[in-house]
């Protein structure tokens, strides 16, 4: 056997997008990337969306998404996959190359058992026989510390949770004992905590089978925790190529460089002020008097301030967020702005209340309407609130375009013109125009790739500095926190654990919901994933 | 949008449609016969003389065809816009409004479609005079519980995106919410659909007209002048297939059209996500 | 030249000429129309029906609404069924005479008051049951019962009693009615057991074939019934009427073998049908007319030389031609055509003659204002057509003819009988007497002409207790002289009766009093 | 997911007793009346009266309707006014003779249709699928008048292959009944073969859209095995949904290729009692097409609960 597994040269993709009515037209994915891998080795392929890693990662497989076109050569187990017959190619998938998707919620088949899934590609290629596949995948199941590994692989995948699936997916891809697995940002979707286990489950049984592995994602600090090497691409050219270590303690490219001090936004604390600008006192609420997903919340932020509500999904943040705006009345407890108690139900409050009270949403593309321009998006609210109509509405519109950085250039263009980031700056224009005294911002920056993210958030601050709006920052991605919060509400199962001025919160003694949440927190460390795992054994040993 | 850019199925389909139009808009000063009178003996082959021959009375089919494409276009167009104005309205305000305006609209319309609309015709029609308005109405009433169902299900699925929830929160009016934010994002599907109902409504009211109550002699729809020339197709005299034809040929074009227009929104959905 | 004719006459016979065609070959050859009749009649008889097989009609004119009850029927299905499973005491037979049935004979007193009819013996119902006089009085009452739906309502008015003793049957009249045996030839007379009180729709009669199924607007199946008195009829084991309303399917189903016969073909189509091989095409002119009718007391109909004017101004022969494409024959003005009894045909014919409509017209001094005629569709099929080419023909002679068409619905309700000069259509009755005291007697119950003649009223109640045929026959002929020269109605054509039948069907006699040998085919012809 | 089923049935079922009111209140608002329209011309006032009498024309309404449900729901459909025969009898042969027809259209155009679906969504975009569309395309666009007169004119009046009139009666064997309906079961399939097909291919494509799809491809299944095993079976309630439709358009839509062919089916026989103004007749076949619809309906409905694994197997 070579000792390389995997070499692609100078790969090439295309694809051809159709716009609306418009004739087809081509564009480059990526271009001119190489890389080898040995057997067993790791390899993580890091970069912001769009960036061309999952495409990179699927040329393994020769397989491009809507009908992308790869050129080049991919030699894998000594012969170029490009020239294979499709017959040697379906044999060639599931066999010796598997893959690890985003989503395994969606990669599995609703109406098929997990079992039958996860042995499909084994049966399929006559690798084992079913029931030694069978026996194979429950063993699986036990090294990856899934619950009940016998009886697990018989249930549907919507009975199983997501850290779970996505772990139930790793067997899935392991089973055939392959020579290659491609991991497509394979934690992204989890929260934290669970995303630690999930890495840890992986690392070990990537270590264990000894099977060599392509690992995308986005976040540097995840890669670093489980691959020997890292590629680092950008616009789908690579920027640069090198061992763990180098990448994350000496980068040399700029743009790596970028990447590694992301999440480095100084924010001096603020003391808390006398009369807070909103008031939350013992709130409750629940969908339909059924499922209660609040119970006694109080907490206030005060002007010019930014208070982050953090929490894992389920943990009921944004119910809370539901339940200020009014669009989930509260059961018990009511909302003071500005000493004054809101009306709970949207439909009677003032629109003066409605203004002053603005929301910002975490998918920027959904929360703006797709047949109207920018410049009715942000117009809106002008001539709604202060009957701004016209050249002068045209006026305010450039001015806010200015603010968040963008520029005359985009007042005509729709959402589907914008990118990602345009998008959400286009919303934060959007709710500036409102002249609102506080502003609830969901997930904002959780759709996007860090530096984006980052550009976001220094826009909110210096927004804030400047017009002394109040932020409910509703995240669950403790860094964020620590870069924009003056306080801290850290929330779990619909309760508030902890509650006070960032530095108490972040400050021991920890509660142990609240420890488990920051060890979580991935750090740009090598060997800090075992540490933590090391530490978690012991104390469930007691120590 | 340049022609340039409309793929050829959907040029040909707006091509014919616009012929038809045409044809129908300027009736009088195309047809070379009045089509009411006799002009030549049953049936006669077509000629120089009557470029598609005769018909069962020895009127010029020509003549015939080119007065039934303005009843069948504008009695179809008619009930289709009628039908399209309540579905449509109707079917947002149950889907914004939700709740029990919504249960009570749906199930009523639900009630409605349990009676199958060709039977439901059949009586109605035989009972009432018939009259062109007559069957316009009958015909949309039959017809906006379709639209009204479509119209619901994508307005229901605009409703609860956020932009949605955002106009709200600024205090958005109904109208404002219905005509602004949701209707213009279920427009094109809303076309699409428009094109298929249209064609359906051609086809019913032919349906009709051949079970005799659709439009009365002598104006005759396309439906009309198959049912009047039918007695010759088993002798193989084409009299009534040049009808049929022109029917499919409207029905297709039509097709094409809204096909396109659909494919249209789908690709807009994929540029987005 | 006789060996030719009975070559034709075979053929015929066989079915491979139709009766038209050789009617027109025959004639050709110097035979009297009626001559060549009974020549082919004879034949027939002489050839002999074949028995057996199943004999099949496709017949428009059926509901899944029909009754088997004599009564209610109204239209061609149920009149089939009637002769399938009914009998008749009388009938009048294609050539106009008085065929005894159930009555052996039929006197009647010299002042044609009281008439007796000998009920047949031995006749035996479907359900066992031994026919008698009480049936045929049951049954004659309830067809004159005053809350009787029965379409013989009409016919049976004017009796004044009836009785039945030993095995005769007597009615009495209120006034003397020499046709009166005519009237019981009415088709709804059906002898049904006990007069069909008890159960109308049973189809229990005394007919040639029993029913078998009844699915109203499907098909209704009859078998032979074994104890048939009469073995001049009912030759097939089965028979089966097919109701088969749209016009195509008939003539698809007579194209593809599925049935024997079809009726109602359309004029149009005639010639395209006939042109197949295995199928002729067998029309008869009825005494159904197609007529224009003018209000003889408004002006300016009231005055005889305009109304001479019009009916000179019409070409009957070119609306035959156009409008009943040769299915038809050229009226008279009078109601009255070869198909009824007693029928004189040495009235000149009128025809198409501008010179003397514009005589009269100007003779008439009309002021020269356009003459309204009322029109639609629904007075008869291609009335609209007809009244066009009328207003042409009358321009020809310098008449303002002007067309006014008006709405279907309500016409007959609306229109007739309310213009003064519109399209109509009378489908003729059995005998002269009956059309015309049902049209043109001042007193008639529509007389829609307008048309007040004590001398015609004299000369019809003097034609009624006529008993001597050839002095009513004299009296009937001037009658229709009145009518053509002074009467308010022109009758362009009359209309045929027009079937298509297989080749395959023998015994095929046209019946003037109506298509497919007055419903009566399938009892009466047979398979070759 | 019982108690949802339970729910939809509860519902059918109120709705189908809405239906028949419906039904029933819109033959009372019919103009004219039984009694004038049977006795036509002749009409005399005393005939009328009589009449009328004898066909108890003149109760009050809802109680017309309350005696007519329940004697519906005893299985008594009444008598026709206007020949005074069972309806129930009638009904039962016309409805057979209906169901016996839609039944062997549905058999020929379902398979046939998910087959060619599943065709053209393999071959996507390609000739097998453009020639597919483009022909469903025509035969959605052509009246099925057209159609079936094209048929009799080549399969029955010049070929000879099959009657032209499909007289159908209980009496005859099996081969020859299917011989009889041959041409409308033709016209019937080539009516919704296009529409079910279309559906069926949309409601694949939309599922190929999802991600399982890909895992699949990614492990080496063949194209037409993706299809089947991962695609199809999440496709199957749409699909029914709108198989149950085009049964329902079988059932209760085909008055007129029963008039082209002289079928002896429900349509033809209710459009004649609605000309004769025959009250009890028209309810009952009213409410027995509307029971066929919803009830079609329902079961599409029930499937696609079933089929749904989230209610099959609850967490």
């Amino acid at each position: 056997m070579t000792d390389t597994l995997l070499e692609v040269r100078n790969l090439r993709i295309d694809g051809t997008v159709r716009p609306p009515g418009e004739r087809p037209k081509d564009i480059n994915i990526v271009e001119g990337v190489s890389l080898t891998l040995a057997p067993g080795r790791v390899m993580g392929l890091i970069g912001e969306s769009g960036a061309g890693k999952s495409t990179v990662g699927l040329s393994t497989l020769r397989y491009g998404r809507g009908g992308l076109r790869l050129s080049g050569e991919i030699w894998l187990n000594g012969r170029n996959i490009q020239t294979i017959s499709p017959g040697q190619l379906r044999d060639l998938r599931g066999r010796e190359v598997t893959y690890v998707s985003q989503s395994a919620a969606a990669s599995f088949n609703p109406s098929i058992r997990l079992m039958d899934q996860v042995i499909e590609a084994t049966v399929l290629h006559r690798i084992m026989s079913r029931s030694e596949a069978q026996k194979r995948a429950v063993e699986l199941f036990g090294a990856l510390s899934l619950p009940e590994p016998e009886s697990i692989g018989s249930r549907y995948p919507h009975q199983v949770s997501g850290g779970q699936l996505q772990r139930v997916m790793t067997a899935m891809a392991l089973c055939p004992k392959p020579d290659l697995i491609v991991f497509d940002e394979p934690t992204t979707a989890l929260d934290v905590t669970t995303q630690i286990d999930v890495l840890a489950a992986i690392k070990t049984a990537i270590r264990h089978t000894g099977v060599a592995a392509l690992y995308i994602t986005h976040d540097l600090a995840v890669v670093a925790q489980v691959s020997d090497e890292i590629l680092v691409l950008r616009h789908g050219k690579m920027v640069e190529h090198g061992a763990v270590q180098q990448i994350i303690e000496a980068p040399r490219e700029e743009y790596t460089r970028a990447l590694v001090s992301a999440h480095s936004i100084p924010h001096e604390e603020q003391a808390a002020t006398d009369n807070p600008i909103l008031r939350l006192e013992d709130i409750t609420a629940s969908y339909e008097g059924k499922i209660q997903v609040l119970t006694d919340v109080t907490a206030e932020i005060h002007p010019g301030q930014t208070l982050a509500v953090v929490g894992e999904s389920g943990s009921g943040k944004s119910t809370l967020a539901r339940v200020v705006t009014g669009l989930l009345p509260p059961e018990r407890g009511r909302v003071l702005f500005d000493d004054q108690p809101l009306p709970p139900a949207l439909a009677d409050r003032s629109l003066e209340q409605l203004r002053e009270l603005q929301m910002i949403y975490q998918m920027a593309d959904v929360a703006m309407n797709p047949r109207q321009t920018v410049a009715t998006i942000i117009g809106r609210p002008l001539e709604m609130y202060f009957g701004i109509r016209g050249a002068e509405k045209r006026r305010r519109v450039i001015e806010l375009l200015d603010q968040i950085e963008m520029g005359e250039s985009f007042i005509d263009r729709y959402p589907a013109e914008l990118s990602g980031g345009q998008k959400q700056r286009v919303c934060i224009a959007r709710s500036l125009a409102a002249k609102p005294r506080m502003i609830i911002c969901d997930e904002v920056t959780s759709a996007l790739d860090p530096l984006v993210a980052n550009g976001i958030l220094k826009l909110l601050l210096n927004l804030q500095a400047d017009e002394g709006v109040a932020y409910m920052f509703i995240t669950h991605d403790l860094a964020t926190v620590e870069a924009i919060s003056d306080s801290i509400a850290v929330m779990y199962q619909g309760r508030l654990v902890r509650y006070g001025p960032k530095s108490e919160v972040l400050t021991p003694p920890f509660d142990d919901y609240t420890d488990l949440l920051l060890s979580s927190v991935p750090e740009l460390r090598l060997g800090w994933l075992e540490g933590v795992v090391q530490n978690r054994k012991m104390e469930s040993a007691g120590y | 949008m340049t022609l340039r850019r409309i793929p050829i199925s959907a040029l040909i389909g707006l091509i014919l449609t616009g012929v038809a139009i045409f044809v129908a808009a300027f009736a009088p000063f195309l047809a070379p016969y009045s089509p009411a009178e006799t002009v030549g003996d049953v049936w006669e082959p077509a000629s120089d003389q009557f470029w598609l021959g005769t018909d069962n009375l020895g009127r010029d089919l020509l003549s015939r065809m080119i007065y039934g494409a303005r009843i069948t276009i504008f009695i179809a167009a008619a009930a289709t816009a009628l039908s399209f104005c309540v579905g449509a309205v109707a079917g947002f305000a149950a889907a914004v409004a939700g709740g029990l305006t919504d249960q009570a609209m749906s199930r009523s319309v639900d009630l409605l479609m349990s009676i199958p609309s060709l039977i439901f015709a059949l009586v109605v029609l035989s009972v009432l005079p018939s009259t062109v308005l007559i069957l316009i109405l009958v015909m949309a009433v039959l017809d906006f519980t379709r639209v009204y169902r479509l119209a619901r299900a994508v307005a229901v699925d605009v409703n609860v995106m956020d932009y949605v929830e955002a106009a709200r929160l600024r205090g958005e009016r109904l109208t404002w919410i219905v005509f602004r934010e949701i209707l213009p994002n279920a427009l094109s599907t809303l076309v699409a659909e428009l094109g298929l109902r249209f064609i359906f409504m051609v086809l019913f009211l032919s349906s009709l007209s051949f079970l005799g109550l659709g439009v009365q002699p002598p104006e005759s729809d396309w439906g009309g002048m198959v049912k009047e020339n039918k007695d010759g197709i088993i002798f193989g005299i084409p009299a009534a297939l040049i009808p049929a034809a022109a029917i499919s040929v409207l029905a297709i074009s039509v097709n094409l059209v809204a096909d396109w227009i659909l494919r249209r929104t789908s690709d807009l959905k994929g540029g987005r996500s | 030249m006789s060996r030719q004719i009975d070559d034709y006459v075979r053929r015929t016979t066989v079915g491979l000429m139709s009766r038209r065609e050789f009617f027109g070959r025959t004639t050709a050859l110097g035979l009297s129309t009626a001559m060549a009749g009974t020549l082919l009649a004879t034949s027939v008889k002489a050839m002999g029906p074949n028995k057996g097989g199943v004999i099949k009609a496709g017949i428009q004119g059926g509901e899944s609404t029909n009754s088997l009850d004599p009564a209610l029927s109204a239209s061609s299905v149920p009149s089939h069924n009637l002769t399938a499973f009914g009998d008749l005491l009388v009938e009048v037979s294609p050539e106009g005479e008085i065929v005894n049935r159930l009555a052996e004979s039929v006197e009647s007193s010299a002042d044609a008051r009281t008439w007796h009819f000998r009920i047949r013996k031995g006749v035996e119902f479907h359900n066992g049951k031994t026919l008698t006089p009480d049936d045929v009085l049951k049954t004659m009452e309830r067809h004159s019962a005053d809350d009787s739906q029965s379409g013989a309502l009409g016919v049976m008015r004017g009796i004044e009693s009836m009785s039945a003793d030993g095995d005769i049957f007597s009615v009495t009249l209120s006034t003397p009615n020499a046709d009166l045996v005519y009237l019981m030839a009415d088709y709804h007379l059906v002898i049904q057991p006990g007069g069909g009180f008890d159960d109308p729709a049973s189809g229990i009669g005394c007919g040639p074939y029993v029913l078998e199924f009844d699915e109203p607007g499907v098909r209704h199946g009859f078998t032979k019934f074994a104890n048939y008195w009469d073995d001049g009829r009912g030759h097939a084991d089965q028979i089966e009427v097919v109701v088969l309303n749209d016009n195509t399917a008939r003539a698809a189903a007579l194209q593809s073998g599925q049935v024997h016969y079809i009726n109602r073909v359309d004029p149009k189509v005639a010639e395209l049908l006939g042109r197949a091989p295995n199928i002729n095409i067998e029309s008869i002119s009825g005494r159904g007319h197609y007529v224009f009718i003018m209000h003889n007391d408004t002006a300016p109909f009231d005055n005889n030389d305009l109304r001479l004017a019009l009916k000179y101004a019409i070409d009957r022969e070119e609306m035959v031609d156009k409008i009943l494409r040769g299915y038809g024959s050229v009226g008279n003005d009078t109601p009255i055509n070869a198909a009824y009894p007693l029928y004189s045909d040495d009235l000149g014919q009128r025809a198409y003659d501008p010179e003397k409509a514009k005589f009269h017209y100007e003779k008439s001094g009309h002021d020269g204002s356009p003459i309204v005629l009322k029109v639609s569709e629904a007075a008869f099929p291609g009335a609209v057509d007809a009244s066009q080419l009328f207003q042409q023909s009358a321009e020809r002679a310098g008449i303002p003819l002007q067309v006014e068409r008006v709405p279907s619905d309500g016409y007959w309700s609306e229109v007739w009988n309310k213009e003064p000069f519109c399209a109509s259509y009378w489908s003729g009755r059995p005998v002269q007497d009956q059309m015309f005291s049902t049209a043109y007697k001042s007193d008639a119950d529509w007389n829609d002409t307008r048309f007040f003649r004590d001398d015609f009223d004299a000369l019809l109640a003097q034609a009624k207790a006529e008993l001597d045929l050839a002095k009513r026959k004299e009296l009937y002929r001037q009658m229709s002289v009145i009518l053509r020269d002074e009467g308010g109605v022109i009758v362009p054509m009359f209309n045929d009766f027009i079937d298509a039948v297989s080749t395959s069907l023998g015994g095929w006699v046209g019946d003037p009093g109506g298509g497919s040998m007055f419903d009566g085919a399938l009892v009466k012809a047979w398979l070759l | 997911m019982i108690r949802l089923a339970a729910q939809r049935i509860a519902l059918g079922c109120l709705l189908l007793v809405a239906a028949s009111v419906l039904i029933f209140a819109g033959t009372q608002i019919l103009p004219g009346d039984v009694a004038q329209s049977i006795l036509g011309r002749s009409a005399t006032p005393e005939s009328l009266a009589s009449l009328r009498e004898e066909l108890g024309l003149n109760k009050p309404a809802v109680q017309r309707y309350l005696d007519w449900l329940l004697a519906f729901l005893g299985g008594d459909l009444g008598t026709a006014l206007s020949n005074g025969k069972d309806i129930g009898e009638s009904v039962a042969g016309r409805l057979g003779n209906t169901l016996f027809l839609a039944g062997w259209a549905a058999a020929l155009s379902v398979p046939l249709a998910i087959f060619l679906g599943l065709l053209s969504v393999r071959y996507q975009d390609r000739t097998p699928d453009r020639m597919i569309s483009g022909l469903s395309l025509a035969s959605i666009s052509l009246p099925e008048f057209f159609i079936g007169y094209l048929l009799i004119y080549f399969l029955a009046v010049k070929l000879q292959w099959f009657p032209s009139v499909a007289t159908l009666n209980a009496d005859m064997p099996l081969g020859e009944k299917l011989r009889t309906i041959a041409l409308p079961v033709m016209v019937l399939t080539m009516v919704v073969l296009a529409h079910m097909m279309r559906m069926t291919r949309a409601a694949i494509l939309n599922v190929m859209q999802s991600a399982y799809i890909e895992t699949a491809e990614l492990k080496g299944l063949t194209p037409f095995n993706v299809i089947r095993k991962h695609a199809f079976p999440n496709a199957i309630a749409p699909i029914v949904n709108v198989v149950m439709i085009n049964l329902a358009y079988l059932v209760v839509g085909v008055v007129v290729v029963e008039v082209i062919f002289v079928y002896p089916g429900m349509g033809q026989y209710m459009v004649d009692h609605v000309s004769k103004r025959d009250v009890p007749v028209v309810q009952a076949c009213g409410t027995i097409f509307a029971a066929v619809y919803i009830g079609l309906n329902l079961v599409a409905d029930l499937v696609s609960i079933i089929s749904n694994p989230r209610l099959r197997h609850p967490k």
